[in-house]
């Protein structure tokens, strides 16, 4: 069990990077956990390189950035070889495939997840995407719960588009638990690295 | 967002009215002038589709960019923020 | 800050209590909600503007008023005008607006106008680099004016600092009428964290008498009352030398020479009730970092590092920049070797911690746009050990 | 004895700050009686100006909360105050320099926002409180202390300008025509909205003697013979119009 | 393959940073065309422009003096450099905040002054770079980030305004109507005086989505559908004219 | 200054040679002019207006450009825009203007534009006592904009001085492209005296190379060249950063860290250079004054008294403000045992001389509108003998 | 500059038309209401003579202030400045 | 004969007080001498208080302002009553009779001329009673000459007020020249405190 886990997302501006910081913050926050995230800004609306980061954390956050990530979602290749290198030894990449195409899967371990693809074809949006993936860090690693991730998404966000991303969460975390299964399966349990204890109460 | 459409200019209809050229955003429509027909380059087109939605003879269709194909080479883009 | 006297009230909450994951930005502007701010005028800049988005939801919504100006100079202006109308008013901006606003805030400094303005600091000079961070308008808030003035000056290091400060600058500046400044910087503003809600939140009225001057008292530190426009008090309002009752005197060495001296020594005067620091390890410290901001993030997390490898080293965390807390550095720098101070400037709090420190002082400067990392201070810190 | 208007006065100012002769006297008094024709409380209204002898008018002599601003600043502190108690009525009385040179802004933007205040701008086609300076409202051709050769630049018709920017009431008056100068006054406050009145107020000291003018009296008796209606003007050529002004109101309910 | 107007912008900038379907890019062609059509040497032309994503557009693309000012004061530097050398073909280029909300006072003396320079305004009706706050030219009830409820203050007529300020050349087209619009550009240029073309210049990004305008090529159709002739809106009464845009030319030589 | 290299000329004198008797601010136009100065922008303020007023004269007259423009900011804009078109250009005003001027000037720093302003200090803060005397800018001039900038600044002390700094502001203005902030004060501005004129006077003319890059150099703290507007340059000038070519370069740290280092460095790398102050029975003296403008005067005049009456003191007199003269303060209070600073203000030179001296620093302050009377400082050093 | 005139109005001829009240820059003329005439107040009187020039019946004539007689006992003046 | 001579000029608002010190500096300088001068500002179109001061000097001013006036040429009586107490033991007092009424004459020497009555009566206009008292100034210290007076009166003055003034002057030289002859005759050498060393050539 970790004090406190540092993710990373990754992506182009455009493709909701910077929502799933701030949901997967905001969840993090529900459950009674600290958070602290940031992201690229100004970015959003052109093809650039955009970045989100939280820190979620069982007591108070003492520094607000993420230092070195345990875990990144990567969603363009460009962010993949960006950010890649910034990755802990122990770390986890999860990618949105075959558009991100993973060049050393040796040193870490790597996830690839059609969430494009999937969003695109079940939900009827590529914008969708990013709750995919929400769901499947949540499935896969436990960080947060899949009821705090819904609750999180639905806030401050129309109404039309409540149900698409609920969807897309639970997906995402159909997906991400499959995967989990599979890895405690293969007896890894360094998975643990990236559920949290409780939260300390002050 | 990167592009996720471009435009396919079919030459057979094309009047050369040039409006395409005009309301182009990115200045990515020509008029080959030895050639006499509108080119389009691609390596400035941001797909927008006001190329298509403004062809007054509706020969310029959006087409989705093949997420396999490589995108044609882009010339490097300066690294600009918003937000002055 | 003592929050005491008739004038302190607590109030309820307009938000609901608990623990909320909000931007630095959006906890201030909830902050100046709680405690009571009816008036805002802005203008839009890069990374302010998630504060007046905010505004321009929630103050509506609650019956207040939100305007946008033409531009800054008419954002400071309307503020003084409504503070004047009796309202707890304030505007945000960043380093170009916050420029344009010179000459209003010594305006409002002048006729002791209580107001707030948040500086959210992006990467100067000028136009500079307008999504990243900096910290490069300390000296301006104080000394941007024309003329020998005032300014109080509060530096928050975390979203719910953005949220408490924005409080206590309204209360603040209510009390010893006078515009408080909140410099916050880009990666606060646009910093996310949890961050509290209380049930209620303290607030100081500034005290309407008509019965006693609103421009003097005898006392040459002394806080005049305010009464508002439109309760009869006949107010004489000017940015010209005036007299205690506002009657312009613009040929009297002597009331100029009160009046100069009051409303810097009002000031001055309670410094210390004013100054707020945090001391982190420094009861046996040999060195010292000081820092505000969020670089005393990062530099609380380098000397932590730095205790687990032994270095008796502490951190002395800057709340209020202006006026500067001189007490604290002045203690501080008589029961240690040195003091580092890093910043995102080229040294502004550093000159300040100059001129009173006995011990030696060094500064890590940096201005790329970028926070300062832990790493950097660790390093600096190590190398000049 | 006392003073006339008396009862809208402080008691502890006694005299105004202004030359022998000065049109902004003219008007102060124009301004009072509109309150008093009016029957308005001074309680219940706010003066605001900004810097110059005209942001002299109000402040300190009216007996009402007065706020003499910044040069410039008038209309925009106005605006915060208005806008936060909009029970006060509202008046801005500064200089032409103050409101359409360096405040130009403000006031283009008040008038655009249609916001119920009555701005009235003491024009007396310089800069008269700094030494007689050229202004965005000199006449071409005029003296002034920064136009050696007569200025150069044409001037502003303030009331067509702040119309243009939104404005429900605008007028122009001389102070010779001290009435009518009145009423729109009087018209200004009633209405619902952003009313502009320019008010033609000679400076003597600053304008008058470098354009030899001759004394106070001749000056004013100089505007009053270049004043023409909007009526008569309209029957007019170009060439007649040289050199006259043409009052009247030029937007109303 | 190139660009086209390729010999007037700078090799080393390869891309604009306009959202895709951006007007301001449409507008910037316009420009071009415009100073090609009337064979005007780019050595001889200072471009100036404040700050907003309209300011862009000449600055770095066009190759030629450019000065990217500050936000606002795009018109005064260009005071300076105009009466300082006389030779400069001077033209500004920005947007509507940046030339008539912070900028609106230098507008207008500028105009009043009837200097020769050319102010092409890229109105978008909104503050688009700095994420969609409302603007002096926002209609009234429209979507911004400051206006939740829609906004409350009427919109200025530029065209209008600046005209009664003093200018001596007015016209205001859509970049939908492209040669029109180079037209105007290129008669401005040869005016000899104070120019003014204000550009509707829609922002897909952040007007358009909040204003439910569809993609680019809808929000460009939205404005042609928009737009009536001076002629005709003289024919149409105030119902008819209820959102629409008169364009054509204000004032002219 | 050092007047070396190429780009110094000797020019003829417009003014016919010989003694006049002079307005301060009549002679600062007049060391302008001859110092080439071709644009003017201003807008009119007490006490500056003489300034202009005596160039909306001679300017034209020299078929030269003058313009009135609509404010301070207005002002400010026309001058940066005229010297990029190639202008020797400059503006004055004094305290409410020059806070106005403030987001201007920091684009003139970080855009190295080569301009000179004329603040002709009244009492502030605020419209304060707009007819009289006061020295409360001198803080804003270093630190009214936002961002970490350097200007230069300097402290006229006598009608000769105003024309000849007037002289020294275009040509330093020229040489290191910096804004040259010339900070009068209304007591010798409004004073007469008699002024000398020379047959010639020295000019530097800015480095108009096109085949280097506008806005970089290799060194870190280099002065790169400026071409004009109509040179078939192509600059491309920005307030937002940039490259050596201009080119904006907003997200990029290294070029960002690199061009705010430069634009201070090459001033702080000069501070030796372009310091000047002047030193007055300080061979042997025991104790100091420390004075600028009028109040040096004052001091002198107290000084010889005192030297009169036997007491070992001397009087050090700061020409240049910005950058602070350090080393001639750091050897003098190695020297003597005590310091005193009189101001017509709260104390602003007094802070820069606590940064660096090693004596005591005593402080007498006067901020009633009047010049500080030599009889007060004679008073206060015996007082605190 | 001193006042060095001062005006002096002569009842008989007026017809209590007001024009001098309105025009007074210093508010120093009254309708006398109890007596029906007008009262010139000279403490407030500058002597700018704008009454006399403008008074339709010519009754009001501006006399030199007699450099001996005392002038009436002004209320005291505001120290003021110029130009702010 | 002195190094340096301290003289204030006092009166009305529009009398022409900061014209008397600026004619009066320039003069001294076209002599060759030294002067400073200053005057209350802001003040001259109003009928208040108004106060010119210059120092003149054979050598370079030290400090510029007066620090004990040497001599007053006093127009107005509020000005005599302002200023009086500054002037030194053995000053001069030059003022405008009868407008004037001295009220001390023991302390100091008083010198009573007609000069707003000599100017409106014989020169048309009491605007150019400064310039009166500038002659009798100069008639009666020899501070300056008339010569010098007369140029630096010629400067930037509209030619319709040079004649004016030249006559003025020259009333006043002789009016004060016949007082010097009448205070010499009674042996008094004090007035040569009011004429300088020759200038100090540098
Ligand atoms: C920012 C600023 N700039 C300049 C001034 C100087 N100033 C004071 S009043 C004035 C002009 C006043 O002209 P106007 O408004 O026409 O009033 P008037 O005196 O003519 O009645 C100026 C330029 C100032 N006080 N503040
Ligand atoms: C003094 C100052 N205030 C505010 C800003 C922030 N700002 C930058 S661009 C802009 C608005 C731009 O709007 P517009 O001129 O309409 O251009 P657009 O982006 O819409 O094309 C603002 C408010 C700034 N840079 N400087
Ligand atoms: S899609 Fe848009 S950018 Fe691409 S060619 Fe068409 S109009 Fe130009
Ligand atoms: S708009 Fe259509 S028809 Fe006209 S030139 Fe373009 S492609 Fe051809
Ligand atoms: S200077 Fe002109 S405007 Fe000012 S008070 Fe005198 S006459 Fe009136
Ligand atoms: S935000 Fe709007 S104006 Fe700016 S580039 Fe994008 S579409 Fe154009
Ligand atoms: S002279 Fe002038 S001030 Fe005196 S009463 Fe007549 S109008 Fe009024
Ligand atoms: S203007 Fe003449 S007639 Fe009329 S009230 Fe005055 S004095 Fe009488
Ligand atoms: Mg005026
Ligand atoms: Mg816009």
């Amino acid at each position: 069990m970790a004090e406190k886990v540092q993710v990373c997302f990754g992506g182009l501006g455009g493709q909701g990077i910077v929502l799933m910081g701030t949901v997967l913050g905001a969840a993090a926050v529900k459950q009674g956990f600290w958070a602290a995230g940031s992201n690229s800004y100004g970015a959003q609306a052109r093809g650039s390189a955009c970045r989100a980061e939280v820190v979620v954390s069982s007591q108070p956050v003492d520094f607000p950035r993420v230092i070195r990530p345990d875990l990144l979602v990567i969603l363009s290749q460009e962010a993949y070889r960006k950010f890649l290198p910034e990755l802990g030894k122990e770390g986890l990449v999860i990618y949105d495939s075959p558009g991100v195409k993973p060049e050393q899967e040796s040193c870490v371990v790597h996830l690839g997840v059609q969430g494009t693809e999937l969003a695109l074809e079940t939900l009827g949006s590529a914008q969708a995407a990013n709750m995919v993936f929400l769901g499947v860090l949540s499935g896969l690693t436990r960080l947060v719960s899949l009821d705090s991730l819904l609750e999180a998404a639905r806030e401050g966000v129309p109404q039309k588009f409540q149900d698409m991303n609920r969807r897309a969460l639970e997906k995402g975390f159909s997906l991400g638990s499959e995967a989990r299964e599979k890895f405690q399966k293969q007896g890894n349990r360094w998975l643990e690295r990236f559920s949290l204890e409780g939260p300390v109460s002050l | 967002m990167a592009r996720t459409h471009r435009p396919r200019l079919n030459r057979e209809g094309c009047k050369l009215c040039q409006m395409c050229r005009y309301l182009c955003p990115d200045l990515a429509i020509r008029l080959e002038e030895s050639g006499g027909f509108m080119a389009i380059d691609l390596r400035y087109c941001k797909g927008c589709g006001v190329c298509a939605a403004f062809c007054p003879e509706g020969v310029i269709e959006m087409v989705r960019e093949d997420m396999g194909e490589a995108p044609p080479k882009k010339r490097p883009r300066k690294a600009v923020a918003r937000r002055d | 800050m003592e929050l005491k006297g008739a004038e302190l009230e607590q109030v309820k909450n307009l938000l609901k209590p608990g623990d909320y994951y909000l931007s630095g930005n959006e906890a201030a502007a909830e902050g100046a909600i709680a405690c009571g701010c009816d008036f805002y005028a802005g203008y839009p800049i890069t990374p302010s503007s998630e504060i007046m988005e905010r505004m321009a939801q929630r103050l509506p919504e609650l019956g207040r008023c939100f305007v946008q100006m033409e531009d800054e100079i008419g954002s400071i202006s309307a503020v003084i005008g409504a503070s004047w109308a009796g309202a707890r008013a304030m505007t945000a901006t960043s380093g170009p607006g916050f420029s344009l606003m010179m000459e209003g805030l010594g305006y409002a400094v002048f006729t002791e106008t209580p107001l707030v303005v948040m500086d959210i600091q992006r990467a100067g000079p000028c136009t500079g680099q307008a999504t990243r961070v900096g910290a490069g308008d300390i000296m301006q808030a104080k000394w941007g004016m024309h003329g020998d003035v005032q300014v109080i000056a509060l530096s928050p290091w975390s979203v719910q600092e953005m949220y408490e400060l924005g409080i206590q600058a309204f209360n603040m500046a209510e009390k010893y009428r006078v515009p408080v400044v909140l410099l916050g910087e880009e990666a606060i503003g646009h910093l996310r964290e949890r961050i509290r809600i209380p049930e209620r939140v303290p607030i100081i009225r500034r005290d309407r008498s008509k019965d006693r001057p609103p421009f003097g008292t005898e006392e040459p530190a002394g806080i005049p009352p305010m009464p508002a426009f439109g309760e009869g008090a006949h107010l004489l309002v000017t940015g010209s030398t005036h007299d205690p009752w506002g009657v312009r005197r613009t040929e009297d060495p002597e009331v100029h020479q009160r009046l100069v001296e009051r409303i810097n020594r009002k000031i001055l005067a309670r410094r210390e009730e004013i100054c707020r620091t945090e001391e982190y390890f420094l009861q046996d410290a040999e060195e010292a970092v000081i820092a505000y901001g969020f670089t005393a993030r990062s530099a609380l997390y380098a000397v932590r590092r730095l205790r687990e490898k032994g270095r008796r080293v502490g951190l002395l965390r800057l709340q209020t920049l202006w006026p500067f807390p001189e007490q604290a550095v002045d203690t501080l720098s008589r029961r240690v070797k040195r003091i580092l101070v890093p910043e995102m400037n080229l040294g502004q709090v550093l000159g300040e911690v100059q001129k009173v420190a006995r011990c030696q002082v060094q500064a890590y400067n940096q201005v790329n746009g970028e926070i300062i990392h832990p790493e950097a201070i660790l390093e600096s810190m190590e190398r000049r050990g | 004895m006392a003073r006339d208007m008396d009862a809208y006065l402080r008691e502890e100012i006694q005299s105004t700050p202004f030359c022998p002769g000065c049109g902004h006297g003219i008007l102060m008094g124009a301004i009072l009686r509109a309150i008093d024709g009016l029957g308005l409380s001074m309680e219940r209204m706010l003066f605001v100006s900004g810097i110059g002898c005209a942001a002299w008018i109000p402040s300190p002599h009216f007996k009402a909360d007065t706020l003499h601003t910044l040069h410039g600043r008038a209309v925009a502190f106005a605006t915060g105050a208005k806008l936060y108690n909009p029970e006060l009525i509202t008046v801005v009385v500064s200089g032409d320099g103050d409101l359409s040179s360096i405040g130009g802004n403000h006031l283009i933007h008040a008038a655009r926002r249609n916001l119920d205040m009555t701005v009235i701008c003491a024009n007396n086609m310089i800069y008269g409180m700094t030494g007689g300076q050229v202004a965005s409202t000199t006449p071409l051709g005029a003296q002034s202390s920064t136009t050696p050769s007569g200025n150069q630049e044409p001037p502003f018709d303030l009331c067509g300008l702040v119309a243009a920017a939104g404005a429900t009431y605008v007028a122009r008056y001389g102070v010779v025509q001290p009435l009518l100068l009145q009423r729109a006054i009087q018209r200004g406050l009633q209405n619902k909205g952003f009313s502009f009145i320019e008010a033609l107020s000679p400076c003597p000291t600053q304008f008058g003697r470098r354009n030899r003018m001759g004394s106070a009296g001749e000056a004013l008796k100089g505007l009053r013979d270049s004043l023409v209606s909007r009526k008569e003007a309209s029957k007019m050529g170009k060439e007649a119009l040289q050199g006259k002004v043409i009052y009247g109101e030029f937007v109303h309910g």
